[in-house]
């Protein structure tokens, strides 16, 4: 009962070689036909649900499954696996069982689901995933993975730094391929300054209450730290260090809790030497990958790689933009105190890729009145990322660099 | 087996020289241990790091282990009467989200909204009580199913995040300072002196030990049974409920399993202040040192920069030495008192 | 008949078998293909591992100890298969190696509750904790390889008919049915039954408990293999919540907590019972977050039935000698 | 002169600073039975376990048949000709009878594994051969009366062939004495040596020759039985004269008040149709056999044993005693048999002990006031001579005996007016008991009422007013006065006479 992760993912060796060897009894079992009359049986399964982030992402693939003209094709429903692996394959094999033609699901486990994939992609289901991702060939993969968080937002923070002082890494949960590949390129671009001193670092669990318990320590120990590098638990974090020394703040990167938006575009927070950058991983990804996978399946968008990606939203506090209704328009990121709860994550919206989404729909998981599903704009794909989201795969050259910042020359 | 014997002379010189040992209160000891070895720990984090004070260390400390400090009470009435409470993760959690979503965002409504949260978590704790007093379901089972079940109907509620943020009162709780101490500290002690009176100071405490020492004795003896058991098991949610508010305000905004890494640590505190699993034996105390020892530990784990798995290696490692240390000084205090 | 009215499944293993049954024909009618073999086949081993984790559970359970280190030595043993069965090891050595490691981590939780006189619940806390971190030093993300052989070998079907998993708990129940007319194995019963009179007996009190420690130690080993076979490669976390699981299919199957009651045939039906419970849910097509409150209120059900009928067996059969001690214990 | 089998030379054994045992010398014979009596807490156990093997002694030298004995285990004991019946009982409740007499080593097949089938045809036959064939190997320890089970507990012990046989107060919950007196003289005949320990100084003229008496862990007399008065036995066991053993006093009983309890026709599972009245100021006894239906109706009285009809009065007025709680409220408390279990407060400190039922009294606002709780528990305590001074203790600190004072200060701190006892004495020094005794006779003398059950027919004898007998459940006749003696009491119980002289139990 630690704290149960957000997403866990992958990132290791060669893999498993499932297709032929498996030998899989199709006996009993309809193939599903995929298109009859134009009617799909759909299923979303959540790891966890009961946090932040899961919930936002759920309700946003609800919404839209009740969304014109998906609210009469689809027969959509949702099952909650937990944390455990073997509680996730059982309900994915329930669900290849019952007939689904698609399965959206968060993975548990970046591997350990490979074979229970390759059972549905052999009774024709399309496999996707989403956020989180998944190895086995068949399957497909929606998240912002290649959008190079750990490297990005750690030079943004350099910049930020003039490539000096003291810092705390708030990692993810342990073991989880996504922490390790976030710190992986996190800590390679800190490395390289050596005035940048890493004093504390702790695994808060994307967790916010872990993460503000954690900080608070680490502040008593270290009264001087300058920055908070974090995937997520951002907004804890830095609620301690207003806390603990309110008259100066911190540079710090993370998730896209509004709470933490409205801080870091605060002027006068800014003036303690607060400055922010909201980006990470948002929820809006689920709501992504069903629109995706809805197209792939009615025939409407073919796609030419398993790996598609979702655009990492990044808002530095510069680009704080209030808005006044209920939607993302006009460019606008953050909602008012009033609308929503300080940990309502903004991420969950996208306005040009999800009109269909607005708040009250992302927040109560129904569909927005009047909303039709809108054709998705071209696809972009993801870097392949050998043991993340393929197997027998070759990454980019330059996969653990930042290709979104430009790197400050290091100081003397 | 020769323990059993050992008394056998006991009504003689001995005898009279352990009731003065009694008297000074054995059970004291290990809580002492326990806080020297936090005491240590801090000590260690600033002696790793010289820049850093130790009264901030030491409020750091305090203030995060609240909300164990507090939980661990709840669990240490339920330990004491032999059994255990696994809910209180999810009872702390639903407790966070029904003050958000009752406050909602307004000081103006706390003064009922607390109370009924508050008879929401005992409420839970009390059907704990009734299906382990009544229907004899072993604790383990009925406090796991029911964790489970009350977070299924919670999530069914609110989706797992509450809409609207915690009462501002509450957060300045947490946040605030009185005479240069953080609010929570005078909580903590004040918290602590309630807990250590109910429990040792009271009837009610008196009989719960005596429950959870012989519970046929106490059957036998008529012994409101049913009705303490309820009791202690509806303090551990009211307690976890507790801890789920100062949680909320804590961290400014609720979560459904805000209170999730509490479960074990509970149980850790506990047994670390010396208390027996089976029952009858451990004061609050103990339980009280073993919290601030936790707290102590995570702060010197997190300032030591190590991999999670050393961490984990580290924190189970200094969990059984604190056992063990207590089972060393528990032999020694034999020894001396015999 | 001494000694098989004891062996004989106890009561409490009788009601978890009956809702076993009833849960799987709610399952078969609701879900057409429930009784395909590839239905079973899943069925079984989604159940296999938490059935030979909660198998070894309880054993400690029966001498009236408790083991939450489980879920730390499947994690262990999942990412050193996952890390070994391909090269260095072989999927043989990898079984032996993750046995090994089971039993060497049993030995020493028995090692500080026997021979040092900790407390079983406090000790296993700490220890779970060091083994999940040794697993995370181990494998530090997701990944590695479970070799083919174990992967397909243990999930597959024999002749396209018995799945593996199958033949697995078969002999997992028979090992247990013979075990338990060994020494050893009364010996379990009667330590966790009263221990001082055990040792008065002249049983190895100490020695029994620390190999039921090194038993569980091994066979958390195997459940961590298994687990491999079925993931196909390895993760550092385990997650918690299947500690909970091992400890509820053991309290469902009808072992008593507090030692002495039950057995390894019960714990295996309780595991049966909560899997087939979420295909069961799955197939009446119960809204997702209803799982979880489903989950425990037919756990509660499931004992509270099985408490009623023991008590009502006890009542008649001590004919009022004694009566039962008012607080149930862990 | 038969051959010296066990010779024990300058045994020692501490606790800490508690002397278990210092410097024990004495030998035993081949075929001869040696007494070992002491109060509770002279270091009989210890000397038992130390040379069952169950503990290790600090100096000293056991030599057995002339080899030096040093058992590791009391396995190592068996294996080397030392067996024990041990007084706590050293079944296991959850096994049955048949497994129980094959520990630890249970007979096993060509495979290795024990067979069910040979276990209970060697029960049967260990059984039958120890004149116990009534008891069934099959049924569960747990589910047998406390008699029965010493007698497998013996029975356990005799089967393994000891040369030396020790046993521990091996009467102290059986009921036919004579079973066991056959036995021994059977083994006697065979050549086995017994050391004997016992409270029961008719069972010391009975069976044995010499005696051996400790007191504070020393032995402080070995002699002939037959030179010895049983004056002499108290002094030496309690280093004071017995003064009497038990005082004569005139009956308190007030046959004319309204009975203080009253039952009428009983029944349910092991009562049948029980029906008696006890009037203020009497000591009521109850005598029976093992599992005669003593235990159900003690409990039922107070509402632990279901009933499935008749009435219960307290001082006239009928009260459902349902629960132990509501009979503590109408004045009737149960001193219950199992001490350990079902008297004490293992983790308590005696004072409270003492005062838990009571403690919402001496705590105003809930709040433990020590003093007051102090107070009260001082008022009680005189009149079952438990000193002051263990009142700060951990009760199981104290000797059975004193546990027991503290179990009955407890009825008594509660305004008892009806007192159960059930066996008080059993495992209980004489100092204790004789403290037992004048308290019981001090409780009726002011007015209250004692329903009395003993295993030991003198102390019904010698204390009650009348005496009810139990026989398979119901009341097989009542004796009263001068009537009473343990002949008749016995020929009763056992179902004798119960066609000579029949009489109704019920109200007088």
């Amino acid at each position: 009962m630690n704290g149960l992760p957000r997403r866990l993912k992958t990132l290791p060796k060669p893999l498993l070689h499932c297709a032929g060897a498996l030998a899989l009894i199709l006996g009993g079992l309809a193939q599903p036909a995929s298109a009859q009359g134009e009617h799909y049986k759909v299923f979303l399964d959540l790891s966890y649900s009961g946090n932040v982030w899961q919930t936002a992402a759920a309700n946003g693939v609800k919404a839209l499954a009740g969304t014109p003209p998906y609210d009469k094709t689809v027969e959509f429903k949702t099952v909650i696996s937990g944390t455990d692996v073997q509680h996730q394959i059982s309900d994915l094999q329930s669900m290849i069982a019952a007939g689904a033609n698609a399965i959206l699901f968060y993975p548990v486990s970046g591997t350990g689901l490979n074979r229970v994939i390759e059972q549905g992609c052999k009774h024709n289901v399309l496999m996707f995933a989403y956020d989180s991702t998944v190895t086995a060939p068949c399957a497909y993969n929606v998240s912002s993975l290649s959008g190079r968080y750990g490297a990005n937002s750690a030079q943004w923070m350099v910049n930020e730094m003039g490539g000096k002082g003291e810092m705390v890494i708030n990692h993810g949960v342990a073991g989880t391929a996504l922490t390790d590949l976030m710190d992986r390129q996190a800590l390679g671009v800190f490395k390289r300054y050596p005035g940048i001193k890493i004093v504390g670092d702790f695994y808060g669990n994307w967790n916010d209450a872990t993460s503000q318990e954690n900080v608070a320590k680490v502040i008593a120990a270290h009264p001087n730290i300058d920055a908070i590098w974090t995937v997520d638990g951002t907004y804890g974090s830095l609620q301690a260090v207003q806390q603990h020394r309110p008259d100066r703040l911190v540079v710090i990167a993370g998730q896209s809790n509004n709470g933490y938006r409205l801080d870091i575009g605060d002027a006068a927070l800014q003036a303690k030497g607060l400055k922010g950058l909201s980006a990470s991983f948002g929820p809006a990804d689920g709501p992504y990958a069903f629109k995706v996978m809805m197209e792939v399946l009615t025939g409407q968008l073919k796609l030419t790689a398993h790996n598609v990606e979702y655009p990492l939203p990044w808002v530095p506090y510069n680009e704080v933009k209030l808005c006044t209704g209920l939607a993302f328009e006009n460019g606008c990121n953050v909602f008012p105190e009033s609308k929503v709860p300080a940990l309502f994550i903004d991420t969950a919206l996208n306005g040009d890729l999800l009109p269909e989404l607005n708040l009250t729909a992302v927040q109560n998981g129904t569909a927005m009145s009047g909303a039709t599903i809108k054709p998705l704009p071209a696809v972009t794909y993801a870097d392949d990322l050998p043991g993340v989201n393929c197997t027998d795969c070759k990454p980019p050259a330059d996969w653990l660099e930042p290709n979104r910042v430009k790197p400050i020359p290091v100081p003397n | 087996m020769a323990k059993r014997d050992a008394p056998t002379l006991s009504e003689s010189k001995p005898a009279r020289l352990r009731a003065h040992a009694a008297r000074a209160n054995p059970e004291l000891l290990p809580v002492a241990v326990v806080l020297a070895c936090a005491a240590l720990l801090i000590i260690a984090t600033k002696i790793l790091n010289p820049g850093s004070s130790l009264t901030q260390q030491l409020s750091a400390v305090l203030v995060t282990s609240i909300f164990l400090v507090v939980a661990s009470f709840g669990q240490g009435l339920t330990i004491l009467l032999g059994g255990i409470d696994l809910s209180i993760g999810v009872v702390a959690g639903l407790s966070a989200m029904m003050i958000s979503v009752l406050t909602n965002g307004q000081n103006a409504s706390l003064p009922w909204a607390v109370p009924a949260t508050l008879a929401f978590c005992a409420a839970i704790g009390m059907i704990n009580g009734l299906g382990i007093a009544l229907a004899k379901v072993p604790p383990f089972i009925m406090t796991l199913a029911s964790g489970i079940t009350f977070f299924g109907v919670g999530l069914g509620f609110t989706s797992g995040l509450a809409q609207r943020p915690v009462a501002p009162a509450l957060q300045a709780l947490m946040s605030g300072h009185w005479l240069g101490v953080p609010i929570p500290i005078y909580l903590i002690a004040g918290f602590v002196v309630i807990a250590a009176i109910f429990q040792n100071g009271t009837a009610e405490g008196r009989q719960l030990y005596a429950i959870g020492s012989g519970p046929r004795a106490a059957s036998v003896l008529g012994l409101p049974i049913s009705g303490l058991t309820i009791l202690a098991y509806a303090l551990s949610g009211l307690c976890a409920g507790v801890s789920g508010l100062l949680l909320a305000g804590y961290s400014s905004a609720a979560t459904l399993d805000i209170g999730d890494p509490l479960l074990l640590p509970t149980i850790a505190a506990v047994v670390i202040g010396g208390a027996r699993v089976v029952g009858g034996k451990g004061i609050y105390l103990g339980t009280f040192a073993g919290a601030i020892f936790l707290s102590a530990l995570e702060t010197v784990i997190t300032v030591l920069s190590l991999s999670q798995g050393l961490r984990n290696i580290i924190e189970g490692v200094i969990i059984v030495g604190a056992l063990l240390l207590q089972s060393e000084r528990w032999g020694a205090l034999r020894r001396w008192s015999n | 008949m001494s000694l098989a009215t004891r062996l004989r499944p106890a009561r409490g293993a009788a009601i978890a078998v009956l809702i076993y049954l009833v849960m799987y024909l709610v399952y078969a009618i609701s879900e057409a293909s429930a009784t395909s073999v590839f239905a079973i086949t899943n069925l079984l081993d989604n159940t296999i591992v938490l059935a030979i984790a909660a198998a070894g559970l309880t054993l400690v359970v029966l001498t009236g100890e408790f083991d939450l280190s489980g879920i730390g030595v499947i994690a262990i043993a999942n990412v050193v298969v996952a890390t070994t069965s391909v090269g260095i090891l072989g999927w043989f050595g990898a079984l032996v190696a993750v046995v090994l490691i089971g039993a060497a981590v049993g030995l020493i939780n028995g090692w500080l509750v026997v021979g040092l006189g900790l407390q079983s619940l406090a000790v296993t806390i700490g220890t779970m904790i060091a083994c999940e971190g040794v697993a995370l030093v181990i494998l530090a993300a997701p990944g590695g390889e479970v070799s083919d052989t174990v992967a397909n070998g243990l999930t597959g079907d024999i002749a396209d008919v018995v799945p593996v998993a199958a033949v697995i708990i078969v002999g997992v129940l028979m090992l247990w049915f013979v075990f338990a007319r060994t020494r050893l194995g009364i010996a379990i019963y009667a330590v966790g039954s009263d221990e001082n009179a055990a040792g008065l007996s002249g049983l190895n009190v100490r020695r029994t408990k620390l190999l039921t420690f090194v038993l569980a130690g091994a066979a958390y080993g195997c459940a961590g293999y298994l687990l491999s076979a079925q993931t196909g490669s390895g993760d550092p976390r385990a997650s918690n919540t299947f500690l909970l699981f091992m400890y509820a299919a053991v309290a469902i199957g009808g072992t008593s907590l507090a030692g002495g009651r039950g057995g390894v045939f019960g714990s295996v039906v309780g595991a049966g019972i909560l899997t087939v419970m979420q295909k069961m849910l799955f197939a009446l097509g119960a809204a997702s977050f209803y799982t979880s409150v489903f989950s425990g209120i037919i756990m509660l059900v499931a004992l509270f039935v099985g408490n009623l009928s023991v008590l009502r067996l006890r009542r008649r059969r001590r004919g009022g000698a004694e009566w039962q001690s008012a607080t149930p214990r862990p | 002169m038969r051959p010296l089998v066990l010779q024990v030379d300058d045994l020692a054994k501490r606790y800490g600073a508690t002397i278990a045992l210092e410097d024990v010398s004495f030998a035993l014979n081949a075929g001869e039975v040696c007494g070992l009596l002491g109060e509770n807490g002279a270091g009989k156990s210890t000397l038992v376990k130390a040379l069952s093997g169950v503990v290790s002694p600090d100096r000293g030298e056991i030599r057995l048949k002339g080899d030096r004995f040093r058992p590791t285990s009391i396995v190592d004991a068996n294996r080397l000709g030392v067996s024990t019946a041990f007084q706590e009982l050293s079944l296991v409740p959850s096994l049955s009878v048949a497994t129980n007499l094959a520990l630890p080593d249970a007979p096993k097949n060509a495979i290795g594994l024990v067979s069910g089938r040979e276990l209970r045809r060697r029960a049967e036959a260990t059984l039958a051969d120890w004149g116990a064939a009534d008891i069934r190997p099959s049924d569960i320890v747990d589910s047998l009366p406390l008699g029965v089970r010493q007698r497998v507990e013996i029975i356990r012990a005799l089967a393994r062939n000891p040369s030396v046989l020790l046993l521990d107060e091996p009467t102290s919950a059986l009921s036919d004495r004579e079973w066991l007196f056959g036995l021994i003289d059977r083994v006697l005949k065979e050549g086995v040596s017994i050391l004997y320990i016992t409270h029961k100084l008719d069972e010391i003229r009975r069976l044995c020759r010499r005696c051996i008496i400790l007191r504070n862990g020393q032995k402080v007399l070995d002699q002939a039985v037959s030179e010895m008065s049983n004056d002499d036995i108290f002094r030496s066991m309690a280093g004071r004269s017995a003064v009497e053993q038990f005082i004569a006093a005139p009956s308190a009983a007030r046959p004319q008040d309204v009975p203080a309890l009253e039952a009428s026709h009983l029944t349910g599972e092991g009562i049948e149709d029980v029906s008696f009245a006890l009037q203020p100021g009497e000591i009521l006894g109850v005598a029976g056999l093992e599992g005669h239906g003593q235990g159900p109706l003690f409990r039922a009285l107070v509402g632990l044993h279901p009933l499935r009809g008749g009435r219960i009065a307290v001082a006239g007025t009928a009260r459902g005693l349902h629960s132990p709680r509501v009979a503590r409220a109408a004045g009737v408390v149960l001193v219950p048999e199992e001490r350990k279990t079902e008297g004490i407060f293992k983790d308590l400190s005696t004072i409270a002990n003492i005062s838990v039922p009571v403690i919402r009294r001496v705590s105003p606002l809930h709040f433990l006031n020590k003093q007051r709780e102090r107070q009260l528990v001082e008022q009680v305590i005189p009149d079952v001579d438990l000193p002051e001074h263990f009142l700060p203790l951990p009760i199981t600190d104290l000797s059975g005996g004193s546990q027991q004072k503290a179990v009955l200060a407890r009825a008594l701190v509660v305004g008892a007016r009806c007192l159960l006892l059930f066996d008080p004495t059993r495992g209980v020094d004489v100092g204790a008991k004789q403290s037992i005794y004048r308290m019981m006779r001090a409780f009726v003398h002011d007015g209250g009422a004692i329903l009395f059950y003993s295993t030991e027919l003198d102390e019904l004898v010698h204390l009650c007013d009348r005496c009810l007998v139990l026989y398979r459940n119901h009341i097989a006749g009542e004796v009263s006065g001068g009537a009473l003696s343990q002949e008749l009491v016995l020929s009763l119980a056992s179902g004798q006479a119960a066609q000579a002289q029949p009489i109704a139990g019920g109200s007088p």
